[in-house]
């Protein structure tokens, strides 16, 4: 029984990936689980300049969900060069570091140094993250910047391989999902965070600094596994471009329904805030899955919807 | 004193042993530890925290619930929630015992009252960076608004046990009586004696905001006449705070323009409690600039040193 | 203290709604509460032919939420005005008459009758239904489509108001409710649920025999208040245009949270079902809310978030 | 027989008395309706069924889950669960009480299995229909599937005691010995025992699909057999079935085919069990043309003549 996948030209051990922005940089999660039982790792979002993130309230729990708007607070493509990287290079995983920034030449500039370097697997795009001003959820709607974008920043990956994640607040995501994989783009994600408030009725602000946060966590997992099946559908599959589920995983099962619904990997984002060994033991129950089901490879599963 | 960012947390199995109500929205809950937990804790000092995971548990009937509540306690809880601890006993190392006092404020801490002896919730522990005593500490004024009490409390009992010379003072404020986190003595005769302090003879100055009990008046004002009348020397006396932000501002400000050295135990939103999200940022200074920079409450705290702390 | 509001130009006794679809024809919410502490009761959709609507499972429980795919089963024009209305009549609130069709013939017929019957305060249009093949969805992401629909039945509206219910999957909804705006719609009721799916991964099927349904209930509150605010700010409020509010409203702290967002009035829809008197406890609660908080009328509180 | 259609339902508490494992995965759960609940209950019958509220009841620790639930049981849920009634016991009329068997499916069942005496549910009911006993009836066949069992073990004590001549004989098939949701005799002697039945002398033919009790087979051959045997006359016979939905095609059908007067219990994932939510449907013939309609199981069933089903 094998549950290794090729993804976007990469062998990886299995499916599952842990998200980005809710795994630190995996040595927060080395107390718990074992980083290298991962199909892969995707760091947070890296921009050029260092950003400092938005003001507390930061997060706040929703019914089954939460809202966070961390704002890709980050230490910047020189420091995460310095002191990230060599902790990288340690992960016996396939490492993705995710792209942000406010600008194509910046998207282009981190991509460009980050290309060269041994100790990463692969890169993903985020131009959907709705918790930044001025930043990618611009690009993120708009097939066009979508498409431009993505050519920009696959001119510069190298060899690696591009996946762009994508926003699940447009009219038809197969539109966008296209865009991208016009622009070049070697896989897609999705979905991103929904654009969301909580109030606070005894203040009568919003609970948040940021006023709007971006919903995450099982609540909304049907839409991202509907989203899923509509792309792999519609776009995805016939194009030949493998997908990564995401959205609201919280165990084995949550992520076999992505990959029958036209996943080839998924990644583990909210879930593992409260149980932090969660990604692990998805891989676990997915291997379960496939014993128990006779399944000779997880490979047979992906897009295996009746 | 340890260092608590030494990834000796861990998950683990905590049983109940007991839960009392001490006040109408105030109970303390005793779990004892399973053997992974146990080993996690051997090291563990005041100030640091752990994170219970609250979603399984039952939610009282509706009447129980405080009417405020009721709205509140309908949401599906997913996070763990962060609570320091109102005592540690080492006694048996393979089975310690944690005291959680907690305030019922929403669905988790609700949840939380429905727990019995016998009931088990999963625990990742210890965590956070805990209380330090510098070298040659003399004096230790303990000062603890609200809810801040437990660790306060906690690090009373740590002192007279293994600083057993140190003079303790603690500083005790809230709204009113009834919102004062302790086991009030049967007639506290006067405004030193709080039941948790007094175990360990430790004298603790009462300010209510109406006067229900102690001094009428801010725990800052307490702190400030004490320190008035016993004119502490620096680097001798360390002020060690928990409590509602704005107090903390001015309990930092007391002790910076007494130049006296204060930790301060600070709280935000933790979605993780383990560094993984980055939800619970923390602006303190930085050395040499103007500029401020994030930390993160649940690593790099969530004791900070008042001189670094933007309030 | 005076909970009552005005809607588009209607005096409603409170704010309150139960949303289509969630509360029959309301004899079956009797037993429970009075129907007459309502502000409001919005009809299941009507459609001009019945409509059996889909097979079973029509529905799923999802985390914190439902998949329901009824598929606007209906008993037709014809027997809603022999049937129902009669009981209409009966209810001492303002019932507001939800229309579906699969074109706009078929909805100006349907308003064209239903216009003439003095029982019926207003409708609204469902224009957005995500459980009906041919149906509504296509109109309800096209702007151009939300104007000519909403212009065709408001001319034979009559004297009532018109209400548009807005999708919430579209990539602005400010578009989609200027849209309906510049149609002449008098109000505006978003959000109707999302597209979403869940799958057996036993039987490798989707759950719903309709393959997908509509996700409701509390896991998607914190969307539909943000968008409510979206709105508000961006269109209604600078329109003079008021909003219904609607989407996982299950408490009356829920439900301020939508009026603070720029709600004039609610719906209470999935909350119903585990407890048909949640609308009725929902307005005491509003009433209790302004007392405790000072509030002279709870017209004060639409928009009011800081 | 009474309607269950004349909405006497109303919401109330019940309190548990008792709850017991009676098998691997099935459990039985006694309550005590509260006073409200006791006088809508009054007339309730047996195929009616009512909503419990189970989400704000506990989980079971983990490794008491069974692995296959585990992931399911993570869902936070919101909706209420139907159930029919293994028994309703009238003795005081202002504290009636009602047997509930279940079989742990799911993250409400799972939850149901942590109900201990003293803990309250809310509740909605009684819903439905039920069953009726036509005029003249003389041999009631009660034919029971897997978890269809409660509805017709509530049955045989109903027909025993309001009609002590009539010729009960019930029907209980299940995959195998450990799916048979009953109260196993010690050692039951013969095909015919089980506990439920025979504590009111119904006699009661086994099948079990491995044959590990009783006949090995279907239960529809355990009733063909009977009908063969005993010949019953139309008009003085009636079925009553309740099960997986392809026995209950595969009972009407015999039915039918015999023309017995047959009352099938429906399911259907129900969200509000009320007739709010047309979740429900069943597809039924219409009297005079080919086409078909659907009506509501929780409304217009969950009882309904074999008849008009289209399986
Ligand atoms: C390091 C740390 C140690 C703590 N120790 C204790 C303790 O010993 N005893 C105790 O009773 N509580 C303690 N708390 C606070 C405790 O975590 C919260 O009261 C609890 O999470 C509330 O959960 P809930 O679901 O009941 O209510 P929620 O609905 O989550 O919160 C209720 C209200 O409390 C406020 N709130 C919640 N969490 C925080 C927070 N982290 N910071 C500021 N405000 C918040 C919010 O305004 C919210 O409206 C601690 C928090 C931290 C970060
Ligand atoms: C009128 C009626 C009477 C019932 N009486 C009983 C009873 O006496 N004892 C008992 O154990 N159960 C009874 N049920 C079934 C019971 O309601 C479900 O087992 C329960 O809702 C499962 O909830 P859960 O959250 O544990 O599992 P869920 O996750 O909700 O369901 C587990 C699995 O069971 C199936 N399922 C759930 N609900 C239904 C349904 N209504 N129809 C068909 N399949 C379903 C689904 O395939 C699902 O995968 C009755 C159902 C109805 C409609
Ligand atoms: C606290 C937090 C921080 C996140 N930060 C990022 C980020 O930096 N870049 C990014 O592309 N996505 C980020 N995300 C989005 C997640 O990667 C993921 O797309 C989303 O949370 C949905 O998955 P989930 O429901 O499993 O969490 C973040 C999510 C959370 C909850
Ligand atoms: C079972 C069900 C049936 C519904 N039927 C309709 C309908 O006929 N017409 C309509 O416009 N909306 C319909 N809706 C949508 C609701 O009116 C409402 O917009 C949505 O459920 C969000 O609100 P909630 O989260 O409070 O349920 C239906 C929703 C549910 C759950
Ligand atoms: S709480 Fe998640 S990083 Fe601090
Ligand atoms: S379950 Fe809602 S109508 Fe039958």
């Amino acid at each position: 029984m094998d549950i290794s996948v090729d993804f976007a030209g990469i062998n990886l051990k299995n499916p599952v990936f842990t998200a980005s922005g809710t795994c630190g940089y995996a040595d927060e999660l080395s107390p718990f689980m074992d980083v290298a039982a991962l199909g892969g790792f995707i760091t947070k979002s890296i921009s050029l300049q260092p950003r400092k993130g938005n003001p507390t309230p930061r997060i706040v729990e929703t019914d089954a969900g939460m809202l966070n708007a961390i704002g890709l607070a980050n230490i910047g493509l020189d420091r995460f060069l310095d002191e990230k990287i060599p902790l990288i290079e340690e992960l016996d995983t396939a490492v993705f570091v995710n792209l942000a920034g406010q600008t194509i030449d910046d998207y282009v500039a981190v991509t460009e140094k980050l290309a060269k370097i041994d100790a990463i697997a692969g890169f993903e795009l985020n131009i959907s993250c709705p918790n930044v001003k001025k930043g990618g959820i611009t690009f993120g709607t708009d097939p066009e910047q979508i498409e431009n974008i993505t050519k920009h920043v696959k001119k510069v990956a190298g060899n690696k391989p591009l996946m762009v994640k994508l926003t699940p607040t447009v009219t038809d995501i197969s539109v966008t999902a296209q865009a991208a994989i016009d622009g070049g783009a070697d896989a897609l994600s999705l979905v991103n965070t929904f654009t969301a408030m909580a109030i606070d009725i005894e203040t009568r602000r919003p609970v948040l600094a940021n006023r709007t946060g971006g919903l995450s966590g099982p609540a909304i997992k049907p839409i991202a596994v509907y989203l899923v099946n509509k792309v792999y559908n519609e776009v995805a599959k016939p194009a030949g471009i493998p997908l990564m589920g995401l959205g609201g995983i919280t165990t084995a099962s949550d992520a076999i329904e992505f990959i029958l619904a036209g996943a080839t990997t998924v990644a583990v984002g909210t879930a593992s805030f409260p149980n932090p060994a969660a990604s692990a033991q998805i891989v676990e129950g997915i291997e379960n899955y496939c014993v128990e089901h006779g399944i000779s490879s997880v490979k047979e599963l992906t897009g295996a919807l009746n | 004193m340890g260092n608590g960012c030494n990834h000796k947390h861990t998950i683990f199995t905590a049983h109940v042993l007991e839960s009392i109500e001490i006040g109408p929205l105030y109970h303390r809950t005793t779990f004892q530890l399973d053997e992974v937990g146990s080993k996690a804790f051997a090291d563990a000092v005041p100030g640091q925290f752990a994170e219970l995971d609250l979603t399984a548990v039952s939610l009282p009937p509706l009447e129980k619930i405080p009417p405020k509540l009721v709205d509140a306690c309908k949401r599906n809880i997913i996070l763990r929630r962060p609570f320091s601890f109102a005592d540690i006993r080492k006694d048996n190392p393979g089975a310690i015992e944690i005291d959680i006092l907690f305030c019922v404020l929403g669905p988790a801490t609700v949840r939380m009252t429905s727990l019995r002896p016998g009931d088990s919730v999963s625990v990742i522990g210890p965590l956070g960076n805990g209380f330090s005593v510098p070298e040659g500490t003399k004096n230790a004024l303990l000062v603890a608004g609200g809810m801040g009490a437990p660790p306060l409390q906690h690090l009373g009992f740590y002192l007279r046990e293994n600083f057993p010379d140190m003079n303790v003072v603690a500083f005790a404020g809230a709204k009113s009586k009834e919102d004062l986190p302790y086991q009030l003595l049967e007639a506290p005769e006067r405004d030193t004696e709080l039941a948790e302090f007094s175990r360990c003879d430790v004298p603790a100055h009462i300010a209510t905001d109406d006067g229900s009990i102690g001094m009428k008046g801010f725990v800052t004002q307490a702190l400030e006449n004490w320190i008035r009348t016993n004119d502490p020397k620096s680097g001798s006396t360390v002020i060690y705070t928990c409590g509602p932000e704005p107090m903390l501002a001015q309990v930092a400000k007391i002790a910076i323009s007494h130049d006296l050295p204060c930790q301060v135990s600070m709280e935000r939103r933790m979605a993780c409690g383990i560094g993984l999200c980055q939800s619970c940022a923390i602006e303190v200074r930085t050395p040499a600039s103007e500029e401020t920079v994030y930390k993160l409450c649940c690593k790099d705290g969530p004791i900070f040193d008042a001189r670094e702390l933007v309030f």
